[in-house]
């Protein structure tokens, strides 16, 4: 096995940098935040912007799971943050490829009521993103953060992996913090605490 | 009016910081050597490396210099250092029965096996004022550093001393250790909530300010709790620190380090109903030579286990550990020095309103059915 | 049918366990007997024939054993007392049928005018009603006033007895088990206690007695069902008794 | 992961001090806060060159969000030119060499301790407050257990009878700073020690709002168009500190926080608490030109 | 059995309650037929098992039984302080008495506590909180009802604290410094006070004079005639419970052993061990 060790990714800025647009993005939730370009080379399918989210927050102190499991990309992330690969239940970070049905997303942390924050945090990798109305799936976004309302349309996104996420939200305030990005960079956060309301668009 | 100035606050602590340095050294005497503090002021720097969770002689001995001796100051100065230091490796268990010993005594036993080892302490020495040390002259140094009294110091004491409290455990007198929690939490890496996992409980008080846990300590064995403690063996000395050789996966020796540690034995052991009543054991260690740490951590251990219900302040565990560290607690003592104003003028505006309330309406009961 | 209380074939057997077996004690067996509204039956026999018994499992404070006892209700429906819900019988025990034994059980500290008036709230009535018609039936019960306003537990037996049979009368019950209500009384309280049961029974209620004063019962009922052993010997006309 | 080339070597630490191990450990749980408005939540808090007490949760979060091209304020009490504020700016400056500013419009990170600033802020600043006791219910519960288990039931019962039995002895509710408040419905936080006067400021806002207690390792946030709403009674209604016939001595506004200081003749003054916008304002009027920048 | 009825206020349904682990016997092994609710071959203790009744409105139910018997685990587990191993309890107030209220989250069964129920413990000072002044334990219970008008609830607890004879002067006094029967009173004006469809009590004479218990009763009574509220009233002390039920379930060794009419239990005991209890008694 010999796995790349991203060696151009700055740990301190681009980490900071990549940081700086979660924040804004999960802050805002249906606001569409542009990531910076990364020179990296995931494996085959892993895209470069959820690497760079992993890269971001993983560390040894931290677990993740990959649905549907790939071993490339587990070793991947493995070697250049440190964490250690966990069964989905136990994991604190998820990489989801959107649009693959991961149904043991299910069974993703949702915290207790004492320690809310355990919930899991999910990297969904999606087609693209827009705020435009387009195809795909139309979410609407309301709650803290949302001024009013905020549409997106998303594709790339299996409309059960979105049910099953939301079902894992319904008892606020237990439930998972999710992150959206599509292959050109553009980010989403769709934290607990967002009502959301979607339909297919065609 | 000081804080009212909107800019000049570089200035004014720039000042400051000249004045502290001007105030260190105004005496006129030679500086202070980092090495002999670390060599002179042991206790000192044993303590300061204990509140400041890091084991450097001389860093410690540093910021003591720095701090003008104020032992917490120094603690802390240690303390933010050590919160930049990567960490690298995680040492494996030490073993304190191969513990190189330096002094080691027993409260509980008249004679124990191995001996009891008194060596340097000032327990049976009167508190006089020593006037032969204003002049101490190098030539006599030497020669007392020349004669007598060094071949004492454990030339043929043996290599390990059979643990007290092992001979208790091996006739059922004193519980078994608890194998539950063999996990090792980080308390600077993680948080936690209660009650502490037990590494992480013996952590936070290792790191414990010395007077803070004494006073607890006593409180508990003077009367508020139920645990009347024995010192069942206080040692101090060397114990070798192995971590586990990342290449080669078995234990690499890294160095020894001077530790205290002191076997508290406290009454029978709340355990499950029916079982045998046995002996339990509350732990203390700590880095350097400070017994007297060690000895309340031992006896604060026990105490935060106790299932009372009615619980005295030293047998909260909650408590205990939120307010044994000498750095969060100096720090916010001494935060009220900061500028309050703005909170102080809205809890003005609120006790005025009220004064005016009363002087409206003296009696007045809002709405009687 | 119109009787309005129809006993067949009731059987009590008291089953006491001790250390190691269990002992069958009778209490009353095959007793069959029915009553039409507005009829006074008084039992009589011997102490320990069971009289009580029959009283007890009427009420339902005694589960019978076997038999049925059918009751007519106010609106019409016929419910056999001895198998009915433990919720109809504390129904029928607060609209319609009442029970009074010689020992009065109530709450201390409670004034005897509260005692009778809770009755009539717990039937709907406004706490002020309520009260003023305690004090007429403890004025014709013939109770000091000076005493309304205290507690019975203080009261001499022969007042408590009457605050008893007050706190049954005042809600004129459709039937009245009487468990020797003039016990140990003196003949001044008696005659009250007689006059009082004759107005109610005046009013149309439906009663059984148990008097080990034959002399009250003389006064007071139509029939008597004699029981010896547990068993009943004969149904009388009270003249005949006479 | 210490990384060798990121090391300023003057003086030996890592970009905005912390270890990137640390700035993770804040970061994630950052992230947390925001997704759970108004949940403290629990972190490792590393120790700081700063005392325990003196902000070092407002630090510990503005070092891990800061990047070299923010533009940063620092204030204590409203007050730019503070000791504190000035010795927190020199960390800052001193281990991440951004820009700093007073001019509130131009920060993009305002690092504070007991103020809002009076200038309204932006979707694109971030607010880092420190906060010495992030627990609202230390008025009626000091175990931090306990208080856990009532935030997890939102049981609130006992604040609200402390405001209840406030009435009824001072005929008012005498909290002055930190005035309890319900985020997004369900969680009550302490909003730092700010004046009643700031508490509305963080209702509905445009800007995200992040609190940090270093001493007693929690985070919380309000994120923005976030409801926060101070526990009052239908019948006793929050109020505000009371300023009214009041202006400032210096700039002359009125409707902004004063300060009151005793004149040393037996009267009082008052001075705006927000010295960058009593500099503003008073620049204004006087026809000068906004001396903001550093 | 109580009949099926369908006016019921609350219905357990074979309610389980056991600590510890478990194992397949505990159930067959404990009981008052084997006299232990300490399961032989796993220690587990079986504090209730199987327990099923329905109170209606209006309704007192008394639970009668030793210390030990599973009485006080039962009312804990109905007032969520403890979370059953098993079984379902229905409340007409809440989804339309159709939905179990054990399998509720926390924060509904919180919910249902706080607007449906009150609690009288035997020791008052675990329902009320010694300092909070009296009007501020009523005002909690208020509070937590989502009632938050200060008149209102100043209005509400000077009433119920007249109601159960707290004086009106002492209304802003801490119960810390009151008589253990007035403490007492303070905890039903406060269990009272948002009115709840359902009301615990839980031995709440224990430890009063004889005549502080009267009143106690007295006081039960009569809010039960006045606001037909349905109780479920634990005691081991059968004078109590003859004051105050209509009808009472015996409990023994975690299991009800008998339920019936009070009078019935008290003169007709069927069970071996109601005779027991009762003769003990007189």
């Amino acid at each position: 096995m010999s796995v790349l060790f991203e060696a151009a990714f700055n740990r301190v800025f681009d980490s900071q940098n990549l940081y700086r647009r979660m924040l804004d993005a999960i802050a805002r939730p249906g606001k569409v935040v542009a990531l910076p370009c990364l020179d990296i080379c995931p494996p085959s399918g892993l895209s470069v912007y959820a690497s760079g989210l992993a890269f971001t927050l993983l560390d040894g102190d931290t677990s993740f799971a990959i649905l549907p499991a790939s071993e490339p990309w587990q070793d991947y992330l493995t070697v250049n943050t440190g964490a250690r690969p966990a069964a989905p239940a136990d994991a604190e970070f998820i990489l989801l490829a959107g649009r693959e049905y991961g149904p043991q997303i299910t069974v993703a942390r949702r915290g207790d009521l004492l320690a809310p924050e355990r919930g899991a945090t999910i990297f969904a990798m999606v087609d693209a993103i827009d705020s435009a109305a387009g195809g795909g799936l139309r979410l609407t976004f309301a709650g803290p953060g949302v001024d009013g309302r905020a549409a997106v349309s998303v594709t790339g996104l299996n409309v059960a992996n979105l049910e099953n996420i939301l079902s894992l939200n319904r008892e606020y305030p237990l439930g998972v913090d999710c992150f959206l990005a599509d292959r050109q960079g553009r980010l989403v956060a769709m934290p607990r605490s967002t009502a959301v309301q979607w339909e297919v668009v065609s | 009016m000081g804080y009212v100035a909107v800019s000049g606050g570089s200035e004014a602590i720039a000042g400051a910081e000249e004045l502290v340095k001007f105030f260190r050294l105004r005496g006129g005497s030679a500086a202070l050597a980092v090495r002999q503090i670390r060599d002179q002021q042991r206790l000192a720097v044993d303590k300061v490396m204990g509140e400041g969770s890091l084991y450097a002689p001389t860093v410690a001995a540093l910021a003591l210099k720095q701090a003008e001796g104020d032992s917490i100051e120094a603690s802390f100065i240690l303390r933010a250092y050590r919160a930049t230091q990567p960490r690298r490796y995680t040492s494996l268990a030490v073993d304190t029965a191969a513990m190189a010993i330096v002094r080691r005594i027993s409260g509980a036993f008249q004679d124990i096996p191995g001996g009891q080892v008194l060596g340097p302490t000032r327990d049976y020495s009167q508190r006089l004022v020593d006037f032969s040390l204003l002049d101490e002259k190098e030539q006599v140094i030497r020669a007392f550093l020349a004669g007598a009294g060094l071949d004492a110091a454990g030339r043929d004491l043996p290599d390990s001393f059979p643990k007290v409290v092992a001979l208790l455990r091996a006739e059922g007198l004193l519980a078994p250790p608890e194998t539950a929690d063999r996990g090792l939490r980080d308390i600077t890496r993680e948080s936690l909530g209660f009650p502490y996992p037990r590494s992480a409980k013996l952590q936070a008080l290792a790191r414990g300010e010395t007077g803070a846990m004494m006073a607890l300590a006593y409180s508990s064995i003077r009367g508020y709790g139920d645990i009347h403690p024995y010192l069942g063996e206080l040692r101090v000395g060397y114990v070798k620190l192995y971590i586990t050789h990342p290449a080669l996966a078995k234990p690499a020796y890294v160095g020894k380090v001077l530790v205290t540690e002191a076997e508290i034995i406290a009454q029978y052991a709340a355990g499950e109903k029916g079982a045998t009543p046995r002996l339990s054991l509350g732990y203390g260690l700590c880095f350097g030579h400070n017994e007297l740490k060690a000895i309340s951590m031992g006896i604060l251990d026990r105490t935060t286990r106790s299932k009372a219900p009615q619980k005295a302040p030293a047998e909260d565990e909650e408590f205990v550990l939120y307010h044994i560290d000498g750095i969060e607690a100096s720090g916010f003592v001494a935060h009220w020095k900061l500028p309050h104003y703005v909170t102080f003028q809205s809890t003005l505006d609120r006790l005025r309103r009220s004064q005016a309330l009363k002087e409206e309406a003296p009696d007045a009961e809002p709405q009687d059915d | 049918m119109n009787d309005l209380l129809t006993v067949h074939g009731l059987c009590k057997n008291f089953l006491l366990h001790r250390q190691h077996d269990a002992k069958l004690l009778t209490g009353c067996s095959d007793v069959s007997f029915s009553l039409k509204p507005g009829e006074f039956m008084g039992i009589a026999g011997p102490s320990g024939a069971g009289k009580s018994t029959i009283i007890k499992c009427i009420y339902r404070t005694y589960l019978p054993s076997e038999g049925e006892i059918f009751y007519r209700t106010k609106d019409g429906r016929e419910v056999d007392l001895a198998a009915a819900p433990e919720r109809d019988i504390i129904s029928l025990r607060r609209s319609e049928m009442s029970y009074v034994s010689q020992f009065l059980k109530v709450i201390p500290r409670v004034p005897a005018v509260d005692i009778l008036a809770e009755q009539l709230v717990a039937r709907g009535w406004r706490p002020d009603g309520a009260r003023e018609r305690a004090r007429e039936y403890l004025q014709m019960m013939n109770i000091d006033p000076s005493l309304w306003d205290t507690s019975p537990v203080t009261f001499s037996g022969g007042e408590q007895q009457r605050v008893n049979l007050a706190r049954a009368l005042i809600t004129q019950p459709r039937l009245l088990l009487l468990d020797e209500p003039t016990a140990s009384l003196d003949a001044e309280t008696k005659k009250i206690v007689v006059q009082a049961l004759l107005y109610l029974k005046k009013q149309g209620s439906t009663m059984i007695g148990v008097f080990h004063d034959s002399d009250v019962m003389r006064r007071l009922v139509d029939r008597v069902f004699t029981m010896t052993g547990g068993r009943c010997r004969s149904i009388t006309r009270m003249q005949e008794v006479v | 992961m210490l990384n060798l080339r990121t090391i300023e070597r003057k003086h030996g630490y890592n970009f905005a001090f912390l270890d990137e191990n640390t700035k993770r450990e804040v970061r994630r749980k950052t992230l947390k806060a925001v997704a759970i408005p108004g949940h403290q939540v629990p972190f490792a808090s590393p120790e700081l060159p700063i005392a325990r007490g003196w902000g070092t949760g407002g630090l510990q979060v503005t070092m891990a969000i800061i990047g070299p091209d923010d533009v940063l304020k620092v204030i204590d009490q409203g007050c730019d030119g503070g000791v504190n504020a000035v010795n927190i700016r020199k960390l800052l400056v001193k281990t991440t060499g951004v820009r700093t500013t007073f001019a509130t419009g131009e920060a993009t990170i305002v690092q504070t301790r007991h103020r809002i600033p009076e200038e309204k802020l932006r979707a694109d600043q971030i607010l880092v407050l420190q906060v010495p006791i992030p627990e609202p219910l230390r008025f009626v519960e000091a175990s931090m257990a306990k208080t856990r288990e009532m935030h997890a039931e939102m049981d609130y019962s006992r604040m609200w009878v402390f405001l209840y039995e406030n009435i009824v002895k001072w005929g008012e509710i005498t909290i002055g700073a930190r005035y309890p408040s319900l985020v997004n419905g369900r969680y009550l936080i302490d909003p730092s020690p700010i004046p009643r006067w700031d508490v509305p400021k963080l209702h509905m806002a445009d800007t995200l709002f992040l609190f940090g207690a270093g001493r007693e390792k929690r985070i919380y946030a309000v994120p923005p168009h976030t409801s926060v709403e101070p526990l009052q009674f239908d019948d006793v209604p929050f109020r505000v500190e009371d300023f009214a016939g009041r202006a400032c001595l210096r700039c002359g506004a009125t409707g902004t926080f004063l300060n009151e200081i005793f004149d040393g003749r037996g009267g009082k003054l008052y001075v705006c608490s927000d010295s960058y916008n009593c500099d503003a304002v008073k620049a204004k009027r006087e026809g000068t030109t906004d001396g903001g920048g550093q | 059995m109580a009949a099926a009825n369908d006016a019921f206020v609350l219905r357990v349904n074979r309610l389980t309650k056991r600590f510890g682990a478990g194992c397949p016997s505990c159930y067959a092994l404990t009981g008052p037929a084997g006299e232990t609710n300490i399961c032989p071959r796993c220690g587990s203790i079986v504090a209730c098992h199987d327990v099923s009744f329905d109170l209606e409105e209006g309704e007192i139910l008394g639970i009668v039984g030793e210390s030990g018997s599973g009485k006080s685990t039962l009312v804990r587990c109905l007032y969520f302080d403890e979370e059953v191993t098993d079984g379902e309890a229905f409340l007409a107030a809440y989804g339309g008495g159709r939905v179990n209220l054990f399998a509720a989250t926390a924060q509904k069964k919180r919910h249902v506590r706080n607007h449906l129920m009150g609690m009288v413990y035997q020791n008052p000072l675990l329902g009320i909180k010694p300092h909070f002044t009296a009007g501020g334990n009523v005002a909690e219970k208020l509070l937590t009802a989502d009632i938050y008008n200060y008149a209102g609830i100043r209005t509400r607890a000077a009433a119920l604290l007249t109601r159960t004879e707290i004086p009106r002067g002492r209304m802003d006094d801490f119960p810390a410094y009151f008589s253990g029967g007035m403490q007492q009173r303070v905890q039903i004006a406060k269990a009272l006070a948002n009115n709840p469809p359902l009301l615990f009590l839980d031995e709440i004479t224990i430890g009063l004079d004889l005549s502080v218990q009267a009143r106690v009763l007295d006081l039960v009574k009569e809010i039960q005639r006045e606001l037909g509220i349905a109780m479920l009233a634990v005691s081991h002390d059968l004078g109590v419970i003859r004051m105050l039920a209509d009808r009472t379930a015996v409990m023994k060794n975690g299991r009800i052993v008998e339920l019936g009419l009070t009078d019935q239990i008290l003169e007709d005991p069927q069970h071996r061990y109601t005779q027991l209890l009762v003769q003990s008694m007189l």
